[in-house]
């Protein structure tokens, strides 16, 4: 939930702050307050994007039944790994909440470096809540957590006061009369082949179907069929291979200095020396 | 303490009048297809007897299953704080619009990860589509926001909806493209007419309500009602943002009691637009929604740069 | 005296190795006699110079700063490939593939070479120092073609005739430089380094920029730079092992060396960025085009002659880029030696194990010859400037001197450094991490062959690391 | 340098230019070392003129000495070598003759360029004894680019060496005796190995023909 900047954590606040300095960029005018616009267009995309990568992430490998044999089984890490986790999810939480003073704590360290002298940060901070200058937009991180948490007792305290007589029994998922088997559940890439078919031109996905028939002639009766979806790297594809390319290409023509005939050697010495005579003594 | 006060009618106003939202959106609907439709009150028959209803959970569902119902709930409670419904007080740590955008993502979150609880197919594919579809949504809620903001100079709502009341006509092309944008952002996030449709239960096109096929009893009220609020907090934004009029009236009980009534005048006007946009727009292929967010987004970023070359 | 000590022991080795002839053990006790006493001469030439300054030994032969640090470095190193030598010479009679009248030239020759070598850096007059150099490439000449192979003849009958023309035109220029200089004084009187200097700025500055050309030349094609580097790589790939390393490690820098005591005479005559401007032109050369071959290179050997290249051409960029540079690119000149003679020794000891000098049929150098991987894997980190060794410090203040005046060349160096990096390390994981064949015994040839590269490695952390006062000084006394 | 003496050396001068463009037109190996001969015992002169004036015995030894070993001792070498493996015919050469010429012309035009108008102060009287020792030892490094045959290849290093001696004598360096005989050693030496090395090749290769030695290159 922090890194999907969602509200109680300190992703939001640290999101929150780079929005505030990207819209007081925008407010500049001309092609650079274009950019800035256009950066913290993209940057509410990604993070909408990453809440969707973890809702996936979580979901598919955390959630509903075990999908292996040996997920059936798996048992919970010791204590000592689930403290490390947990001081740090603590950590989050806390930093989350007391974004202001931290923050605070932090623009000290700016105020030393000399390369960022000139952009201290203009942000006040007085008492937890985060204020960008002439009062653009404020945020109180407590405020914003006793608040969700308020609420949300309230709300369970009612339901629970009204709904106490009713019975909760446990019972199978609904799955349209079929039995549920492990392949109903949807899968990582069928999470998100929603969302890189509508990238398609950027992430350029391929898809292969294989059909195998029972025998060769008729092709009425599919024997077995096999979808292969795949996605090739766009950064290989588009960066490392050229770049390997060129840099191989460079290096057969230096070969060919190397051809091994002695008099072509010596011309080269020769060619330098006539080279360097004419371009000093001008 | 005038502040808790108006905050607690905020509350009242929002939990009481968004049923009747729902109740009246498909009352006209149903006028339009000549049909009778329900009676207005029919929402909060359905809710109380859902809250009175036993309740039936899965066995594979863990504590995300039973525990975000209420999350999301108490979501739009903290969330009707922020409407702009008395525009003079401004209480400046928590109407900011990037934490509405935002406490929006955190309950689609969790409503996609009780889809995915479950285990059955129309769950997962039903948060698949929720997140891809919230993920390009999320970029022109918060900028059709941004507009106003940089025109307000202020991201504060109520010190939005105060300078809009009272805004040169050169702001009103940004704000209509703006508005424009808001109601396609409106449309996507809760699940109308364009992006999917509210009241089927068809695999090929349901969204939202494949979700939370599973709820029931006590869970599925909760969740229901956060629709409505949700519908009906989108709904009072749009009428503090984009239709200023009578914004500040006087001070006294009786100012604020004419204010209401226009503010419920607003909030059925907008109903009224729903029905109409949902009656009349055919449902869009999957794979062509993102093109429709994408102009929404684009629109907001024309508006901005509107708005700074002013 | 010190300097005819050191010359006499070498004529003395060689006469007596030459008649010595059959029996090698004597003929090994003659090379570690003559080489613990060159070290012991290196280490008194460097106290003694450190207390009384210029040291004038004899009528023919002079120290300056300059010269004593070559002269270490020669003796440092000379000494580690003699003594590696016996190694490596036994286990190749072991193997058979020299018999005993080889072993015995070899020695005679290593003896000469070494001779050429501290009489180039100690002589007192260019025209000396010329027919020193020109002793090595004579003295070499042999020992490239020591294995009777036709591959070696050609490599070596390349190495003479262009290193005669570059020479021949080095001879040129000292000449030029001699009549420059001469033009004032009476005939007769004896020219050396200090009264060209005197002399220099009274130079004609047009005859002096043609003289410095061909002097540049003519040691260039000795140092290796890059249009006169095509003799280097074959050169270094047939040589026996202690001869390349000793080549590439020492012989190129006391080349640099010479064109160093040039330049400092035609900086007074023709202004001092004419020669900058020459060598950043030869270093950034020598550094990309090695760098581009290096990338694909096939066999092992080769790609330790261009990165010598590459790294010549790093301390002319040094030298060209002056300031802070011209220190970095002396130091990085004795560290380069040092390095470039850990990777040849360790070369030399796969290259007994495996046989062949193709990348491709050598692998699992590590489970084969464990201290040599090491050692290899060792000087591989040194030669592409990683951290803990020296040659960072001193790329990384050449860039640094380099960025402000030539930001583009600089980058462009910076760039090549990178495709160095890159072949090296395809060669470290094909040949030393990979797996071992079968068939392929496991354990060091004899104690000779790794002991001298440790003690190399040894002296190279100690001086990449704490880097000693005095040998600080010398340096900038150096420079000026 | 008396007005007598600048003429001479111009005459010298000639003889070693002519002798180093002949090595390029001889199709045989003994025309060339014959032109060896001719052009090293010219130097040998230039070498005795100061010695006879000013009487001094060590000039005198350098100058018997380079006589010698250029004259007599190298020349003997190869023809040793020529007539032990009957190489009369050096391999033709890359450029074709009238190329060649052509080439030697630019090399000539080029020596008498602006490029060296400075050594004119230098050289006292003789400039055009100057220009044309550069003009010669441009010729003799093209010889050693253009020929195919070893030997042709050692000769014009050899006739290299000859002309920049000649050009030092022009400029008036006379530097110390010693370093004269050294340089002549050491020429001496040079010599020797070539012959070895030439004795080696045509063992090994069959031919001195230098373009056969191609393997050493990329793979």
């Amino acid at each position: 939930m922090a890194i999907s900047a969602l509200p109680p954590f300190n992703g939001f606040f640290s999101e929150w702050l780079c929005f505030q300095s990207l819209f007081s960029g925008a407010n500049l005018g001309g092609s650079l307050g274009l950019t800035f616009l256009l950066s913290a267009g993209f940057l509410a995309f990604t993070s909408a994007l990453a809440a969707a990568c973890f809702v996936k992430a979580f979901g598919v490998s955390f959630l509903a039944r075990t999908r292996s044999h040996e997920a059936e089984h798996a048992k919970e890490a010791g204590p000592a790994m689930l403290s490390g986790m947990g001081i740090l999810a603590l950590l989050t939480l806390v930093f989350g909440v007391f974004a202001g003073s931290i923050s605070g704590l932090l623009a000290k360290t700016s105020l030393g470096l000399s390369s960022l002298a000139g952009s201290e940060l203009e942000s006040v901070f007085n008492f937890n809540n985060l204020q960008t200058p002439q009062n653009f937009s404020a945020v109180s991180a407590p405020a914003v957590f006793s608040g969700l948490l308020l609420a949300i007792g309230v709300v369970a305290a009612v339901i629970y006061f009204i709904t106490r007589k009713n019975k909760v029994t446990a019972n199978r998922t609904w799955d349209c009369g079929h039995d549920i088997r492990q392949g109903m559940e949807i899968t990582a890439t069928g999470f998100a082949r929603s969302i890189i078919v509508i990238f398609r031109g950027l992430l350029k996905p391929t898809k292969q179907t294989s059909i195998e028939y029972h025998d060769d002639e008729m092709r009425y009766f599919p024997k077995r069929q096999s979808i292969d979806v795949g996605r090739d790297d766009v950064y290989q594809h588009f960066f490392y291979i050229p770049l390997k390319r060129v840099s191989y290409w460079l290096s057969e023509m230096a070969k060919k200095i190397q051809n091994g005939n002695v008099n072509l050697y010596i011309l080269y010495i020769f060619a330098t020396l006539i080279i360097l005579l004419l371009i000093t003594v001008r | 303490m005038t502040l808790a006060f108006i905050w607690t009618i905020q509350i009242i106003l929002v939990l009481g009048l968004s049923p009747l939202l729902i109740g009246i959106i498909k009352k006209i609907k149903a006028r339009l297809q000549s049909r009778q439709g329900i009676n207005l009150l029919q929402p909060y028959r359905d809710l109380w007897k859902l809250l009175h209803k036993d309740e039936v959970i899965s066995t594979d569902a863990s504590w995300i299953f039973k525990f975000s119902p209420y999350l999301i709930f108490g979501l739009t409670i903290f969330l009707a704080i922020n409407l702009p419904v008395f525009a003079r007080l401004n209480f400046p740590y928590v109407g900011d619009f990037l934490l509405v955008a935002y406490v929006l993502a955190l309950g689609t979150f969790f409503l996609a990860l009780a889809g995915l609880d479950i285990g059955s197919a129309f769950g997962g594919f039903g948060s698949s589509r929720e997140m891809t579809l919230a993920s390009l949504a999320e970029g022109g809620l918060i900028f059709s926001f941004l507009v106003l903001a940089i025109a307000a100079k202020s991201t504060n709502i109520y010190a939005i909806a105060g300078f809009v009341s009272q805004a040169s006509v050169f702001y009103l092309l940004p704000i209509i493209l703006a508005a424009i944008s808001f109601v396609m952002c409106l449309l996507a996030e809760n699940s109308r007419y364009p992006f999917d449709n509210p009241s089927t239960h068809l695999e090929l096109t349901m969204v939202h309500e494949a979700m939370i096929l599973e709820y029931s009893g006590k869970r599925l009220a909760l969740i229901e009602w956060a629709a409505y609020n949700k519908l009906f907090i989108f709904a009072a934004l749009a009428a503090g943002l984009f239709l200023p009029f009578g914004l500040s009236f006087g001070a006294g009980i009786f100012g604020m009691l004419i204010y209401l009534a226009i503010f419920s005048l607003k909030i059925l006007f907008i109903g009224v637009l729903v029905a109409v946009l949902e009656s009349t727009l055919a449902k869009f292929r999957f794979f062509r929604l993102p093109d429709l967010l994408f102009t929404a987004f684009i629109l907001n970023i024309l508006a901005i740069v509107l708005i700074i070359s002013l | 005296m010190i300097i005819l000590i050191v010359i006499l022991t070498l004529i003395l080795a060689s006469a007596l190795s030459f008649f010595l002839g059959k029996n090698i053990r004597s003929l090994e006790k003659i090379v570690i006699v003559s080489s613990l006493i060159e070290l012991a001469a290196a280490g008194y030439v460097f106290f003694n110079f450190l207390a009384n300054g210029q040291i004038s030994l004899a009528p023919l032969f002079s120290l300056d700063a300059l010269g004593v640090l070559f002269f270490c470095l020669i003796a440092v190193i000379g000494a580690a490939a003699s003594f590696y030598s016996i190694g490596y010479l036994r286990a190749e009679m072991q193997k058979g593939i020299i018999t005993v009248e080889r072993v015995n030239i070899f020695y005679v020759l290593l003896h000469l070479f070494l001779l050429a070598m501290f009489t180039a850096v100690s002589a007192d007059s260019p025209i000396f120092a010329w027919i020193a150099i020109e002793a090595t490439t004579l003295s070499t000449a042999f020992l490239i073609c020591f294995y009777k192979k036709p591959s070696s003849i050609e490599a070596a009958w390349k190495y003479l005739i262009i290193n005669s023309v570059g020479l021949l035109l080095a001879f040129l220029g000292t000449m030029l430089f001699i009549a420059l200089a001469s033009k004032g004084v009476e005939a007769g009187e004896w020219l050396n380094w200090q009264s060209i200097l005197t002399a220099a700025t009274n130079f004609n500055p047009s005859i002096a920029k043609v003289a410095f050309i061909l002097v540049m030349l003519g040691y260039g094609t000795k140092m290796g730079l890059v249009p006169m580097h095509t003799w280097l790589p074959d050169a270094h790939s047939k040589a026996p092992v202690p001869v390349s390393s000793l080549l590439s490690g020492v012989l190129l820098s006391v080349a640099f060396f010479l064109i160093l005591r040039f330049k400092s005479a035609v900086d007074l005559a023709a202004g001092a960025d004419f020669s900058q401007h020459l060598f950043i032109g030869f270093g950034v050369l020598s550094i990309v085009v090695s760098a581009l071959i290096i990338l694909r290179q096939k066999n092992y050997k080769r790609l330790l002659a261009y990165s010598s290249i590459e790294h010549m051409g790093i301390a002319a960029l040094g030298f060209g880029f002056g300031g802070i540079g011209a220190f970095a690119a002396l130091l990085h000149i004795l560290y380069h030696g040092l390095a470039k003679s850990i990777l040849f020794l360790s070369a030399g000891n796969i290259f007994l194990k495996y046989g062949s000098t193709k990348i491709k049929n050598v692998s699992g150098v590590l489970q084969a010859l464990p201290i040599t991987g090491v050692l290899f894997i060792l000087g591989f980190l040194a030669i592409v400037g990683l951290p803990p060794f020296g040659i960072f410090f001193t790329e990384f203040y050449v860039f640094s001197a380099g960025i402000k005046t030539q930001p583009v060349l600089a980058g462009l160096a910076i760039i090549a450094l990178i495709f160095v990096f890159a072949g090296f390390l395809k060669l470290i994981s094909k040949m030393i991490l990979s797996k071992k064949p079968e068939e392929v015994a496991v354990g060091e040839a004899n104690v000779w062959t790794y002991v001298p590269i440790v003690i190399l490695v040894i002296v190279f952390v100690v001086a990449s690391l704490f880097l000693p006062e005095q040998l600080k000084t010398v340096i900038n006394l150096a420079i000026k | 340098m008396t007005p007598i003496l600048s003429q001479f050396s111009y005459i010298i001068a000639i003889v070693v230019f002519l002798s180093a463009v002949g090595f390029h037109l001889s199709r045989k190996n003994i025309n060339l070392v014959f032109l060896y001969i001719l052009q090293s015992s010219a130097i040998a002169v230039l070498l005795f003129i100061p010695a006879i004036q000013e009487m001094d015995f060590l000039l005198l030894l350098a100058a018997v000495l380079t006589l010698a070993i250029k004259a007599v001792f190298a020349p003997y070498f190869f023809l040793r070598l020529i007539r032990r493996h009957e190489l009369t015919f050096t391999s033709n050469a890359y450029l074709s003759l009238p190329l060649t010429l052509i080439t030697l012309a630019l090399l000539a035009g080029l020596a008498y360029s602006h490029v060296f108008k400075s050594f004119v102060d230098l050289s006292g009287g003789n400039m055009h004894a100057v220009s044309l020792a550069i003009a010669a030892i441009f010729v003799s490094i093209f010889l050693s680019i253009n020929r195919r045959g070893a030997l042709s290849q050692i000769i014009g290093v050899l006739s290299l060496e000859n002309t920049i001696v000649a050009l030092t004598l022009f400029l008036g360096v006379v530097d110390s005796s010693g370093l004269d005989i050294g340089v002549s050693f050491d020429i001496g030496v040079w010599v020797v190995i070539a012959v070895l090395f030439l004795s080696m090749i045509y063992k090994q290769f069959g031919s001195l023909d230098v373009s056969t030695m191609k393997k050493l290159k990329e793979e």
